[in-house]
């Protein structure tokens, strides 16, 4: 589907909001789900579309968040106004959405994203959303801000302080994106105060719908062999429990 | 248009198939089944196959290294879950599948040979042969040649091998597999590839050595269609980087009866239909018929 | 910086070195030979050899097709018109060659043999063996176990056997070189490939079946460096796509301890410099020795 | 070399002139010799350098004629002013240029800029130009002009009259360019009249500068096997006499 970058706003060096029309797109965007985008030109090593959680979609209009990583984010982020871009989805699985709970979100990085857009399709919760980056540049509006450096926020990471935010607070339920490592330790967090935990994870895709299997995740099985699940299709959101953390 | 074209016992309305792992009933969003020439599903094995470990998949500069591992439900689960998705088509079937021994391949097939709706068979030769200290099965002639003449008799049905192209001389393979009793011919599988990341030397695959294909192995899957084309006589369903009709074009003159396209679903799932249209127009505007251009190239 | 790296009996400045026919005295122009490594001149054979007819080149989608045919003058012209070419420089020269019977081979060796100024030697086997069907000296295990036992006798220099990936398992005939006394092995030679017009089905290479090389080939040469360099203790000089500095960590990484440039050079006749500089600030930057990265994927 | 498009003039749909800057380049450009452009993008099959004659060249600026023929021509019939392309050159064996002669040139569709350079550098010479091309499109300043279609100038190829015109008018040279087709039709007939022939060839290149035999074209040997020169370091420019043609 060709969609029309309706405009593209610089947040930071590293992080760009593009929003696109979504005309054409008949399936609603619930938060967790992503596109794939492909490039507007031939990058070597860099054909196949880059999969980018939705961050905002209205009916007429759908936005990403995107951090400059490599070639293909940063050619995606200097896209000018205007532009069509190939995009397939929304894909995936998204998150549970829940009615009058007591919601904890946390997220590192990019892990942002998704986060925001589940925070805007809860309704009548109380949320406490902690977000943590390497720099004051990685940080967004949030409840509770961690950087590695400390310029920003507390100095430390998304981790650092749960243990006391949980004795403080009860949740009914915890949602997390960010990089595998923080969403292990979130995991074996919240496993310890029974908070049930939805995480939204990365793999390397190639097709993004379900069909290469080439996006797995070890999770739980019930027999001697590994399990694995496809990210794009069976995810990219997972109850934290089904998943075997490396 | 008369884009017609046939393997040894089936016809096809057109030349363009799916290659086996790259496609899928979740493709029925974007591309009308109908309209396919066939279906190759993903090979499936005897029992359930759990696959490699992550990653499996990197993207190279012009192609794509894949490392899946053969993750599948096993024959079992694709009867049952599988098959009744694509029974609502009209498009052949043709059921991709492998194992670690020859009894093994001869137990799937004879359970296979119990769903009507399939129309043939592509048997997957490129997965170790725990009876021939692991190496492929489709490296070796006389291998092969025994397997395709155990298959043979329990089928009637379109036989298919696929070779794999890592080998010192496909054509002894090709002999090997229709003097066994092929009706046909599927190649190339993957080239054996590897990337590693220059900055830390971590292998950008799990298991290190894994499968090439893409664009980038056009030329070598069309240098091997043509040497089998030259040297024996037998229908070939050829693949290994088509992305358009004009690679499509390429295949057919260098001797395929069909071309299956695989990881350019990737870059685009609605391609299938778009080479066939592409296909169809070019064949109207130039008159041509699949037997005027097959293994012309001169 | 230290990019120091050795080959068995040699020594060079930076693991950079050029791929036999991708590099020549015209580089002068563009290149300072005394940054290189080391120079790998073009095969030449016993007698002047004419080469193919055009047309011999094809640049596909993502890497290049040729069909030189090893056009030459012949190993006396070689000696009287290009080696003195080369003398003005300190870099190490490798002279590569090649011949249609082993006895041709060894003869070819004998004459160079007078040529102080030749510091080692790169053995295309990759061409066929007239002794043998016409099949590639480098495809059978056997023949090029011969054909280093005898070359070795002939010569102290470092013998380079230069393998071809056109075989099943290029780890046996790896071993085989080796155990004829090979001081290292250079791989990858050009993966065979074809293109074909799609509007008229002639061949865009006059020979048709042809040496494909470039960019798309990189991931089958790092799989056959990493597989070589897993199963034994000999060092490689890689080659096969690399066109920056980034491919040359991967293929040291991957276990070479040098690296060829080939038809990066025709996209950029001064890379090979660049590279060294580019790989020269990398290693400083990251404090990296090739002790350190060599052969350390994981 | 990196070189400065100074001006890009489109001369019909097909035929565009790129003037650029050479500085930076010292040697001197010659009548038949050429250079080899990079596209300023990735494009597949077309990472090698094209291959274009030299049209004019003064002390600071070149200019090339280039006629579009494929996605690369198309690209860079397109690049705009002050793009930086990477140039090499000039490359290859120029005409032999000739003063006070009568002097006849032969040149088909985009054979014609070689050519043009050389009547600029060939000094008190009698010159006849015939030139031809498939439409009207093709056809450029010359004495004689043929058009497949008859569209412009005469009705033919460019050696139709050819023996008509040898017949009424003694030259002492002949230069031509163009298809080999027509190259060898050509070398044909002024053999018969005995008239000098340079001619210059294209083929298929990939280093541009003779290092990997790939340009090859068969000339005259004097032993039993072929003998192949290199178009791009040998020629382009050769004798026509030493051309075998197929
Ligand atoms: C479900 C999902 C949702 C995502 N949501 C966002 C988002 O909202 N905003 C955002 O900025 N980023 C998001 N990403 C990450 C984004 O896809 C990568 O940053 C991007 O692919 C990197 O590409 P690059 O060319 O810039 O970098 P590269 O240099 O190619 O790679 C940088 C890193 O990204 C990984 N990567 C490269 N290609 C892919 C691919 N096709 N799939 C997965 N990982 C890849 C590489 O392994 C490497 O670690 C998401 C990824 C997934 C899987
Ligand atoms: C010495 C020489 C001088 C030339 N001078 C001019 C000139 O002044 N003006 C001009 O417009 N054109 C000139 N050409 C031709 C020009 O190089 C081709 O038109 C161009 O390469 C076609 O590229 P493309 O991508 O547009 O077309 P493609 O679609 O790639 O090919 C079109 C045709 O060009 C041939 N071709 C493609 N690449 C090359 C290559 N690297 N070398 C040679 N042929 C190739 C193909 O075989 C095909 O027949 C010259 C060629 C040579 C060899
Ligand atoms: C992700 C992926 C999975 C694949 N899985 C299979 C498979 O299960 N069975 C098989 O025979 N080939 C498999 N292949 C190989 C393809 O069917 C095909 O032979 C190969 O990719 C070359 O074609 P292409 O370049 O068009 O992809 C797979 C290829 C890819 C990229
Ligand atoms: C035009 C061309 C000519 C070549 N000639 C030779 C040769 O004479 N001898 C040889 O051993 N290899 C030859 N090769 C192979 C290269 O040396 C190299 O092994 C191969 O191209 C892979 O490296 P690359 O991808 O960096 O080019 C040639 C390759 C090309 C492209
Ligand atoms: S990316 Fe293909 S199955 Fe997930
Ligand atoms: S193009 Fe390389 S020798 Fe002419």
């Amino acid at each position: 589907m060709k969609c029309k970058l309706l405009e593209n706003i610089k947040i930071n060096e590293d992080y760009y909001l593009l929003k696109f029309s979504r005309e054409g797109i008949k399936a609603e965007f619930q938060p967790g789900q992503f596109v794939t985008v492909k490039l507007p030109q031939q990058v070597p090593g860099q054909r196949l579309g880059i999969p980018i959680s939705i961050y905002q979609a209205d009916t007429s209009t759908f936005t990403l968040f995107i951090k400059i990583l490599g070639e293909g984010t940063r050619i995606l982020a200097h896209a000018i106004q205007d532009t069509e871009l190939d995009i397939l989805g929304p894909l995936g699985q998204a998150f549970t959405l829940l009615t009058n709970k007591t919601v904890l979100l946390i997220s590192g990085g990019v892990g942002y994203p998704p986060l925001r857009f589940l925070k805007d399709k809860l309704k009548d919760c109380q949320i406490t959303w902690i977000h943590g980056g390497k720099f004051a540049s990685d940080i967004f509006p949030c409840d509770h801000a961690y950087t590695e450096d400390g310029s920003r926020g507390e100095k430390g990471l998304v981790t650092s302080d749960l243990r006391d935010i949980l004795n403080n607070q009860k949740f009914d339920m915890a949602y997390s994106c960010g990089p595998n490592p923080m969403l292990k330790a979130v995991a074996s967090i919240l496993k310890d105060y029974d908070i049930p935990l939805e995480v939204s994870l990365e793999e390397y895709m190639a097709c993004g719908i379900g069909v290469c299997y080439g996006c797995a995740v070890q999770v739980v099985s019930n027999d001697e062999q590994p399990l694995y699940k496809r990210v794009c299709k069976d995810g990219p959101v997972f109850h934290a429990d089904e998943i075997i953390w490396e | 248009m008369n884009l017609k074209t046939k393997l040894n016992k089936l016809v096809f309305q057109n030349p363009i198939t799916t290659a086996s792992g790259t496609f899928g009933s979740e493709m029925e969003e974007y591309v009308n089944f109908n309209k396919l020439g066939a279906i190759v599903t993903k090979t499936i094995t005897k029992e359930r196959k759990a696959g490699n470990p992550s990653p499996r998949l990197y993207e190279t500069e012009w192609g794509l290294l894949n490392s899946i591992g053969l993750q599948n439900p096993g024959v079992e689960s694709f009867i049952t879950e599988t098959i009744p998705l694509y029974e609502k088509y009209q498009t052949p079937l043709i059921v991709s599948f492998s194992a670690s021994t020859q009894e093994e391949f001869m137990e799937v097939l004879s359970r296979l040979e119990s769903v009507n709706s399939i129309s043939g068979y592509e048997v997957n030769v490129s997965c170790p042969n725990v009876e021939n200290e692991g190496l492929a099965f489709g490296v070796d002639a006389q291998v092969v040649n025994e397997l395709t003449a155990k298959l043979r008799k329990l089928t009637k049905k379109e036989l298919i091998i696929k070779l794999t192209p890592n080998v010192t001389n496909i054509v002894d393979i090709a002999i090997a597999a229709k003097e066994g009793g092929a009706d046909s011919l599927a190649l190339i599988n993957t080239l054996l590839g590897m990337a590693i990341d220059p900055m830390t030397g971590k292998s950008r695959i799990m298991k290190k050595i894994c499968g090439y294909s893409g664009s980038a192995i056009k030329p070598v899957a069309l240098a091997n269609v043509y040497r089998v084309a030259q040297a024996i006589d037998i229908p070939i369903l050829a693949m290994g980087g088509a992305e358009n009709y004009l690679d499509v074009l390429e295949f057919i003159y260098a001797g395929a009866s069909m071309v299956a396209i695989g990881t350019a679903n990737f870059y685009n799932p609605a391609i299938t239909e778009k080479i066939i249209s592409d296909l169809s127009q070019h064949f109207s505007k130039y008159n041509l018929t699949m037997d005027k251009i097959r293994g012309k190239s001169f």
